[in-house]
Order: structure tokens, then C-alpha cells, then sequence
């Protein structure tokens, strides 16, 4: 495991003062942002399931704020934060999240099915794992062609880790000594499914050395701790050292989704460390080193409201999907597609 | 009391599990949880140690089970969603499929699919692939319509000796309710006649039986009388009856919610056009989903499946022919 | 100088490796061993760094080629065995296939399948898959079946921009042979007549081709003349093509070397059964490798697959029907 | 890291006399049945490839010796020796290479694809790592019966880690503590693709640690050290300590299959002591031991010689498989196969 070797001043460059308000902001603004979709959800005005990032914000605005342009990102279900630090335009949620035509998905795929890949940020699949060798794929492009200082991250759940995919990605990575950055957020559950019946190591971070990559863990509840973790596993990376392999500990302060009231979750776990509010974590340390007031904080609300209100309120009016002009033509060569003579 | 779809699937379990201790359910969060969708509520608390949780492993989950079934056991797979199917195609299609043939050591496993699209579920929550699995030698493919084949074809697939693909369709989950349980069905290999007609011959399965026998009501109040056949299970196929009501009908569409190539449709076509050619009166017409993904916006998915609407449409066209 | 199908396919590969920088070649082995039926032999040392070895991961193996086509390559994927392909079965059907779907991106990857059966195979190293891929949507499936189509088919594979399942058939590799290599091809989603004829019409593709050509020439001497249609890719599928034949001929056959529910054959009967019932004389009829998976030995193998013996049976039956 | 809890008297037990004798003499039965099938494939009289076990011999008989009947064996490509020493009759390998209809295959499948389920002898799939898990469901499902102090042990390549089923499937044994001795053959190769190819942790047993098993190194050259090692990995998941992962360092001292001249292995590998051919290594400390001299070994090789070519004469008189005679039924519940109506 690597945890040690960054000098101060990389401290300070990962988690000062600008970086920190900046992670804060982003992590404020997501989390409001899943507060109105569970309200328009609640409200009937989603189709198909709303997935939080609910005390994972931390880790994920870390990740997003850790990436330059340029760099790539491949989020997952709970990385509302790390997206829109990442530069995702808010609107690309809301559109997806509520089925507008003017959306990068066109109404094709939604809620957290969105990005756009030609500018780094990738679509995810449902599947999980089947990203990490899309991101290799991509670093090991960009390293033929040439262009090199570049990165990709892409995150991950404890339950993704049982997957092949995982597997053979993270392994690929580290033969071609990739630039890869791999978030694993353990929330502690795979939609109910606890840790003791996902894996039997004793951290997760010990599967880095099976496959020769560093290993860096993190309290995913400590904004700081994950800015320093987090900038330097994608600095090490930017630096040639090969795929880093992150592990956050922490909790999902949600269900599954929000159709999951996750009373499975455990009484003691919601008391622990992990169990901690990232959000009220970090801004509690904002305050301590006098980096934030109630009025700061007031003002940072009230803009992160208004900007998810600007952004429904536009989305509301935009058109959805119309099936006659859909094209219904699933490849780049139209014509080579197989016309269906079907009747009507 | 009024029996849905799902639950149908749940007492079909609890019953497999009561009544055979080689029973056993493995999936993702199918213990204390009950199943994402619910459909083994209670059954760990019944039958406790005989239904586990299994990591995000689809691969080892079925690869697991084949183990299991080698030494004696009945094991129940669920997959979150028939589209994760494809994370264990290899151990389905190749390790599965074929032990018996191979080994001559049955392979009693029974992999549940929570199938077919739903209004917003998007391209990965929403697969029909029962095709996929037709396709190889080895694997039975039940593809229940109703609350009570939903229960009865459950309970057989557990009994039977090979391993069965059951896709439950989730657009049926809550939707469809029965009075009771039923206490007889017919065996797998049996088509159903669900309406009988002479005009034409509606063979069709799963939730698309529905839009059918909508279809076939909605033109009866114009006089023209539909035969519906839904096929229960689309391997093996049964063609006999297939063939049958084709003629007394002379008249032949097809309805299927997965692709159009290759598909259950295009089967039961080039089987009735092989055998019965002298059967058809007019030309054997398929209606199947749009060859895209399935999308997630309703307004599309409503458009992409096939529907009471557009299979009326054809339906009619075909009467004319 | 004669080339082989094996030759063809590697020099394709080294034409389009010389035209396009974008082209890379990533599989098990390909590198300086130059493959396991050396389809890539000399490449790795003429273009230093674009022939990529890649470990036993065949599902991360698509998955790069998906990413490096986002960042405007176009990889070739060589998969040991078309069997294989099953463990990138998720990578290739749901990323490779609705990639420029959801996001407008194309997808231009290029995967060859090494397809079909060989004596002494077994299960494992036989399979043609090309029902499979051809049932999802976003996938062009192409399936040469001669020394020609082979080369002009995999550069055109490596033109499209979507991904290309291109089943190259390991029973042609060394036996067939030509005298050059072509200057001009036919386009993708043109079906060429192998061979005229005006008494029945036999569709096929692949190594069944040289099958069904060899049924044409023996019943020729009978006295019957056999026009045979090469689909050349499965998916887009000729319908026009075949269906002028039909129109010719009035009698069709469908020969397939993979297994029979739901394959090629099933849809180019569907097809002709639905638009062109009234140019059919006989019931359309269809010949498939049985339901079984691929036996090793040799005398199983051969009565596993159709083959000019059978073919002929068929063939004779149906011009008397 | 395992390697130090055995008692001297455990030593004694892995590797005594009778132990070594009957593994060595188990080695020479593979490499020279292994020899005849190279012959037989030479003059034409074997379809498909034929695939060997040379220099993998100690290794694999270790295997095939630590485990007891009533345990489960799924063996690899190379494992002649380990297949032999669990008690596979050597008449089913002849049957299955020559074809024969008597064969557990009946001529369906061939070469090293045969075995007895029933009798806990796994008949493997080409695809490599699919064994595990079955292994793991075998089991689980004795374990829900009720059957305790059995093991199951399956051999894998150092390619075969590579595969996400080998993840999934050691990930499933560690979360269940089945015992299960997964053994990897790191012959240096998977196919012409180098270790350096394959993965990019220091070593494989590396990965026991993400797994939370035990693991174990041997020098896979090594009869005794095998016979130690495998042993007590045997003994300790009998024990239930819950999943084992044995890594052998060795070298292929043959091509891929017979096809292949492997002009492709470093000549430096092939003078490191990874490239010792385990049969004379083992001959040597026998000798040394005086637990051998040139008559014992004499008549060993003699009644080998003898074993293989009865076994061969008998098959060579038995019947291939008639297509007339096959049911052609891919189903047990024959009655709901499909009757596909070919014209032929
Ligand atoms: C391969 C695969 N199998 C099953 C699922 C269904 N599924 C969706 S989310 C989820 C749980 C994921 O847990 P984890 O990876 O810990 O992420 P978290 O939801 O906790 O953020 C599962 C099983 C899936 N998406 N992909
Ligand atoms: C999933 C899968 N992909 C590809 C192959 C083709 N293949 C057969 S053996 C082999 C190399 C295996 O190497 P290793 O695991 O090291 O075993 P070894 O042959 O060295 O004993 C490959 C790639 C396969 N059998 N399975
Ligand atoms: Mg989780
Ligand atoms: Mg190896």
C-alpha cells in the first residue's frame, strides 16, 4: 500500500483551501440534486429507478475534482457528485433523469445512464465491472496514438468487486501498466447483501497486491482524506506508476434505490465511523479552519437550489421523445440495416 | 384472495422447497431480503440454510449450481435480471447445457429470468432472450403467460431433469391476478389454446398473449374470430399444435417481444411453412420488437414492443390477404 | 502461387494494418507467435506495437476494443476459438452493440471468430455462433465463405463503423485455395450467386457453400439444375437476392451449419414465407447441424453436420415435391 | 502465507517411502502414456491435439495422491499424472484419445475432456477457470447434505488466472470457506504468452491474500516439496480452514500441444532451475534417498510400458462410435426433445 510518500505541499495542493469549498460545493450540490429526484420520483415524474449517491459525495466530488480535462471518467450509480465535478452539465441529469429528447441519451437510456463519451465521460452499462477495460481500452489508445498525462478513473461498488469483469479489467491494467484509476466505494452492502457475503479478505484494499498495483484506503466519510487519497492516486497514475486501486470505506445513507427502504441495513454500522454524514463531516471542517460560516453556507445552498431549479424547470418544458421520428436504426452504417418488413 | 404473477412464482418455490430437501435457491439477495423483486419473501426464513445469498458472481452462481446439481441437488437459480444472464452465458450454454450429453449426469438446474421490458426500464433491465437460449442443444425454455403456468411450470421445471431457462416475464409480476392455484396443468411441450377462433391462427407467448387476446376480442366485435395459441414453453415448441389450428384457420401471425432475427417468430414460421405449407391461405406474418435496444423512455418503449395496437393493425391486414 | 482462406485473412489484416494507423490487432497469442492458426504470423514485426498480445481475459479483450474505438481506433479482436467469444458474450452484445445507439459514438471493432467444425473439434472448438450475434441488434455478422470473400470482406469489416462479428470458418483455413486476390467485391449486404440454376435454390453461407455446390454439380449430372445463393453475411441478410432466386426456381433449401431452432435457415424461410409465399412450388425446406453440441469423433462429427450426402437427399425430395 | 505449521511427523506422512515411491511411479505412467499419445498423434491415429503434462508431473501426481476417494478432482490439460493417481482408470484415457464408443465420452467429447462426475472425477470445459465454481457448488451441495471431511481440488495455468471465472470462483469458495485446493501450474506460459503478459503481481500466490485464503509456493520440479505442500493445503481445507490456493513455479517441458514446437520458451528459462524436468529430479532423490536403484526403476518403467500397451491394444480393438447408433438426444427427459424434421 502506498500512503506516505507525497510531501506536504502536494497536501496542501490536494486539500486547500479553494479545493476543499470547491469539493464541498460540488458534494452540496449533488446531494441536492438527489433530494429533487426523490422528490419528483415520489411525485410520479420518473420513470424507472432513482439511484442515490447519498454519503458517498465525498469520494466521488474527490474523484471528479481529481480529473483534468482531458482525463477520463467512467462514474457509477452514486457518482452524482464526482459528474458534475468532473464538468458534466447539470442539465445532462436532469434531462436524462426525466426523459428529455435534448438529453445526451435521447431518451434511449436514463436516469444514471448518461455521459458523454467522446468528451471522457463514459456511459456506464448496467453490468457491472464492464467498465474498467473500456477505460483500458481508451488509455491504451491514447498511449499509441501518442498522447500521454492523461487518466482514467472509474468507480466501483463492493459488489462489483466479485465480478470477472473486475477481475480481467484490473488485471489488464496492470499488465499494460495503464493510467488507471479504480474507486472502489464499500458502502458495506451490495443492494442487501453485506460485506461478509461479498468477500473474505479482510480489507479490500488487499486485493491491490494480487495484482501488482498500489493500493490506497480512505475513509470515504472525510472529505480531506479523500481529496489527499484520491489526488494522489491519480498523480501517481499521471506519473507512470500504473494502475491505482482505491478503496473507500463507508456507508449508503439510502436504499438501493429509492424504492428500497434498506432496513437491512445495520443498527451498529449507522452508529460507527462509516456510518458518518460525509457531507455534515465536511462541513464541520470547513468551519473548524474557518473556511466556511453560516452565512457562506447558506449562500452555497441557496445557489446549488436555484441552479437544480433553473434546471427542472427548463427540462419540464422540453420535449420528450416522439417514436415517429425516432430513426429505430441501431447502427452508425444505415444502410446496412436490415429493413423488418413488418406489417404495421 | 387473488393470487398475482409473482406471487404465483413465490408459492411455486416455497412448494419445491417443502416438498423435495434437494431443493435449494442461490442468488443475489434472495435470503433475508426476499429478491429484488420479492419473489423468495419469507422463503429463507422457511427453509433456513436452503436459500443463499450469492455475491455479484452470475458465472460461479450457475457454474455453482451445475456442482450441485452433479451431486443430487435441484438447485433454483434467480438472476437479478434476465439481462445479467449474459455475465453466465458460458457456464448456461456450454457447461450446463451440455453435462448430460457429455457425461451422462443430468443437470437438474433451474435458472429463473425476470424478463421483457417494463415502462422505464431501459435497454439492460428489459431483455427477452429466450432466443438466445432456444438456440443452444440442451437447455428447456419455459416462457409462462399466466398466474397459473407461472406457479405450475415452475414447480415442473424444478422436477424436470435438465436444465430449464424459465423466463418470468416482470410486466406480468403485478399485473396479472388468478382466483386460486391451480392443482393441474398441462405438461411442458404443450401449446394452449387460450381463445379459440376459425379466421386466424395467433401464435404468440409471455406478456405479448395479453396484447393477443385483446386483439382477438376487440376483432371479434368486428365479426372475425381469433384463435390464440400461446406457446408456454418456446423449447421444445409444439408444433403439432401450432399446426393444428393453423388448419382449421389458414391464417398464421406470430407475436414475439424479443428481435426480429431469428427469432420464436421466425421459428414457428419456417417450421409451419416447411410442414404445413398447404396449410396457409395467405402468407405467415411475424410481429416482433424493433431491432434496437430496448429503450428507456416510455414513449419509445411503448412504440418499440409490439402492442394490442399494432398487432390489431396487422391482424387485420392478414384477414384481407 | 496459391492463397489460402487462412492466407487471405492475414493478408487482409496486413492491408488494412498498412492503409490505417487506427488499425491494432489485440487477442491471445497474436503477437510475435503470430496466432494460433498464425492468421497473424509477420504482423507483429512489420507493425511494431499495433499487434498486442492480450491475456486469457476475452471479456476485457472486447471490452478495450470498445474503449479504443471510442478514441478512434479500429481494433481487430482475434478470439482463439469462436466458442470463446462466449465469455466477452456482455461486452459484445450489450457495450460493443448499443454503443453508437446510446451514445451516438460508433463502434467500429472488428471480431473474428474462428467458426465451425473440424474432425476431432469436440463441443468446444466448433461452434458457429452467427445465429447468436445476429439475433442482437447493432451487429453486422458476416460469414465468407470463400478465399475471396475472406479477404475483401474482413477489410470491408474493418471499414464499418459498427462492430463486425466476422465468422471466418477454420474448416476452409488451409483447404480452400485461389489464384489472387481480388481487386473488387461485392458490398456488404449483397448475397452472390454462386451458381445459376432454374430448378430449385439452395441459400447457404459459409463452409456449407462448398456443400451445397457440390449437391449442384452432382445433380447437374441428373439432369436437375441447382442455383445456390451465398449469404455471405448473415446479418445484413440478402432477402432480395434470395427472394429473386425463388422467383426463379419456385423450390427453396436452406442449408446451415449451426444448430437448427432459430438459426439462418429458420430466418431466411421466415422471410421468403412471409413476403414471397405465392413464388414458393414446395414447401420451403431447411437442413442444420443436429440439436446436439459438437461431437469429436469423427464419425459422429460427420453425420452431425449437413454435408453434399444429405444435402442431396433433401435436395432430391424437394424437386419431386 | 502457509508454510510452517506442520508437524516434522506431517512431513514423514506427505513424504514417506510409499508415498514417494507410488507418486513417482505415477509420474512415469503419465509421461509415458503422455509419450505413446505423442506417438499415436504422430502416426495419424489421434484426432484433435493431444496435450501433455511434461515436466508438470510431480505437481499433478502430488495432486492426484493428497486426495482421498470421495473427494473431487477437476483436473487440467496437463494432468495425466494427477488423473492416474486419483484413480482414473488408464483405459479411459485411451478410450477417450482413440475415440473409443466404450469410453466415459462414447467418442462426444475427446482427448483430455473425459471423467466421471459421479464418481468425483470433473470432466473439464475448454474454457478455462469454468471448473471452479462447479467444484465449489459440489460442495456447498454435500455440506447442505451433510457431508463433511471431503475435499474438492481443480489445477489451473497461470493463463487460466487471468479469467474472471477463476475470480468469481475463488471469491465464491472464500465467502462459503468450501475446501477447496485451487492449484495453479505456473508454467511460465499460456500458450507462447509469457508471465510478463499474464499478470503483474510478483508472484501468484500473491493473490491468495485478496481472496482472504491460504496460500501456498512450491517448486513445482520438486516431487517432495509437491507432495509436502499440496499435502498439507489438502489437509488444512479438510481441516476447514476454508479455501487453499497452491501456486507451483515450473516450466512446459513440451509444446502447447504436440503441434507446437515451442520455439517461443527463453533458452535461459530452460537452464534455470524452473526448468528441471520434475521426472529426473525425482528419480535423482530417490536414488539419493536409496529408495530406488537402476532395477526398481527398470521394472517400474517396464510395468508401465506394459500397463500402456495393453491398455492401447485393448482400445485399439474396440469400436468407434456409430452415427446409425447414437440417440442424438442432448436432453435426459428425452420426451420433451425437440423432433427436428430433417429431411434426411
Ligand atoms: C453483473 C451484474 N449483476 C447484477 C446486477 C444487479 N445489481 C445492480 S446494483 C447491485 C448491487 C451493487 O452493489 P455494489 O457494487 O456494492 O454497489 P452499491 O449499489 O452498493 O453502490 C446489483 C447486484 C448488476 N447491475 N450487474
Ligand atoms: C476462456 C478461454 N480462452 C481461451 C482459451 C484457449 N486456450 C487454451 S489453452 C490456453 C493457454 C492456457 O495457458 P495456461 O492457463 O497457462 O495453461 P497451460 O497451457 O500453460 O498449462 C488458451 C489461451 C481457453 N481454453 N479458454
Ligand atoms: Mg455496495
Ligand atoms: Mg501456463
Amino acid at each position: 500500500m502506498v500512503q506516505s510518500d507525497i510531501r506536504p505541499s502536494a497536501v496542501v495542493a490536494f486539500s486547500g483551501r479553494d479545493r476543499m469549498v470547491q469539493a464541498f460545493r460540488w458534494m452540496l450540490l449533488a446531494r441536492l440534486l438527489d433530494d429533487k429526484f426523490t422528490s419528483l420520483y415520489r411525485g410520479g415524474k420518473i420513470q424507472g429507478g432513482v439511484f442515490l449517491g447519498r454519503g458517498q459525495e465525498a469520494l466521488s466530488a474527490a474523484v471528479g475534482l481529481s480529473l483534468r480535462s482531458g482525463d477520463i471518467f467512467a462514474p457509477l450509480i452514486r457518482d452524482a457528485a464526482g459528474r458534475l465535478a468532473f464538468g458534466e452539465p447539470i442539465l445532462d441529469a436532469v434531462r436524462t433523469y426525466l426523459g428529455s429528447v435534448l438529453g445526451p441519451m435521447r431518451g434511449r437510456d436514463g436516469n444514471v445512464h448518461r455521459g458523454r463519451p467522446r468528451e471522457g465521460l463514459l456511459v456506464m452499462l448496467s453490468h457491472l465491472g464492464a467498465m474498467i477495460s473500456v477505460v483500458n481500452g481508451m488509455l491504451l489508445a491514447r498511449r499509441l496514438k501518442g498522447q500521454t498525462g492523461q487518466v482514467g478513473a472509474t468507480c466501483l461498488g463492493d459488489g462489483g468487486t466479485s465480478t470477472g469483469a473486475f477481475h480481467e479489467g484490473l488485471n489488464q491494467a496492470a499488465i499494460e501498466k495503464l493510467p488507471l484509476v479504480l474507486v472502489i466505494a464499500n458502502n458495506q452492502y451490495a443492494y442487501s447483501t453485506p460485506n461478509s457475503r461479498q468477500f473474505a479478505c479482510r480489507h479490500l484494499v488487499d486485493k491491490a497486491i494480487g495484482y501488482g498495483v498500489d493500493g490506497h484506503s480512505v475513509d470515504g466519510t472525510d472529505l480531506e482524506a479523500c481529496m489527499k487519497v484520491v489526488g494522489q492516486a491519480v498523480s501517481r497514475a499521471r506519473q507512470g506508476q500504473g494502475p491505482q486501486l482505491v478503496v473507500a470505506e463507508l456507508l449508503r445513507l439510502c436504499g438501493h434505490g429509492e424504492h428500497d427502504d434498506a432496513n437491512y441495513v445495520s443498527a451498529q454500522l449507522k452508529q460507527a465511523p462509516v456510518g458518518r454524514d460525509c457531507l455534515k463531516v465536511a462541513e464541520a471542517w470547513l468551519r473548524e479552519h474557518d473556511w466556511a460560516d453560516d452565512m457562506a453556507l447558506e449562500g452555497w445552498r441557496r445557489q446549488a437550489l436555484d441552479t437544480i431549479e433553473v434546471a427542472v424547470a427548463t427540462v419540464q418544458r422540453e420535449p420528450a421523445p416522439d417514436a415517429l421520428k425516432e430513426n429505430w436504426c441501431t447502427l452508425a452504417s444505415k444502410h446496412l440495416s436490415e429493413g423488418f418488413h413488418e406489417i404495421p | 384472495m387473488s393470487i398475482t404473477y409473482l406471487d404465483a412464482i413465490r408459492e411455486a418455490q416455497a412448494r419445491a422447497l417443502a416438498d423435495d430437501p434437494r431443493v435449494l435457491i442461490y442468488g443475489q439477495d434472495v435470503g433475508a431480503f426476499g429478491g429484488a423483486f420479492k419473489a423468495t419473501k419469507n422463503l429463507a426464513q422457511k427453509f433456513p440454510g436452503r436459500v443463499i445469498d450469492a455475491p455479484v458472481s452470475e458465472d460461479a452462481m450457475v457454474g455453482a449450481a451445475v456442482g450441485a446439481a452433479i451431486e443430487g441437488m435441484r438447485p433454483i437459480i434467480e438472476i437479478q435480471f434476465a439481462d445479467f444472464s449474459t455475465i453466465a452465458f458460458n457456464q448456461i450454454v456450454n457447461q450446463a447445457a451440455t453435462l448430460f450429453w457429455r457425461t451422462n449426469v443430468p443437470c437438474p438446474i433451474t435458472i429463473r429470468l425476470p424478463s421483457g421490458g417494463t415502462s422505464g426500464g431501459g435497454p439492460f433491465h428489459s431483455q427477452s432472450l429466450e432466443t438466445l437460449y432456444a438456440h443452444f442443444p440442451g437447455l428447456i425454455v419455459m416462457t409462462p403467460a399466466t398466474v397459473e403456468d407461472a406457479y405450475s411450470m415452475l414447480i415442473e421445471a424444478v422436477a424436470i431433469d435438465d436444465p430449464v431457462i424459465f423466463c418470468e416475464h416482470k410486466f406480468l409480476y403485478y399485473h396479472l391476478k388468478a382466483e386460486k392455484l391451480p392443482t393441474e396443468a398441462l405438461p411442458t411441450g404443450k401449446a394452449r389454446i387460450a381463445r379459440t377462433g376459425r379466421d386466424m391462427t395467433i401464435v404468440t407467448y409471455s406478456a405479448m398473449l395479453h396484447e393477443a387476446l385483446a386483439v382477438a376480442e376487440e376483432l371479434a366485435a368486428e365479426g372475425d374470430e381469433i384463435e390464440v395459441v400461446d406457446l408456454r414453453s418456446v423449447k421444445p415448441l409444439d408444433t403439432d399444435t401450432v399446426m393444428a389450428s393453423v388448419a382449421r384457420t389458414g391464417r398464421l401471425l406470430c407475436v414475439g417481444e424479443s428481435w426480429p432475427w431469428g427469432g420464436v417468430t421466425a421459428e414457428v414460421i419456417a417450421r409451419v411453412a416447411s410442414e404445413g405449407l398447404a396449410l396457409l391461405d395467405a402468407p405467415p406474418q411475424r410481429i416482433n420488437a424493433k431491432d434496437t435496444p430496448v429503450p428507456f423512455h416510455p414513449n419509445l418503449w411503448a412504440a418499440h414492443r409490439p402492442t394490442a395496437h399494432n398487432i390489431a393493425i396487422a391482424a387485420r391486414k392478414l384477414l384481407r390477404m
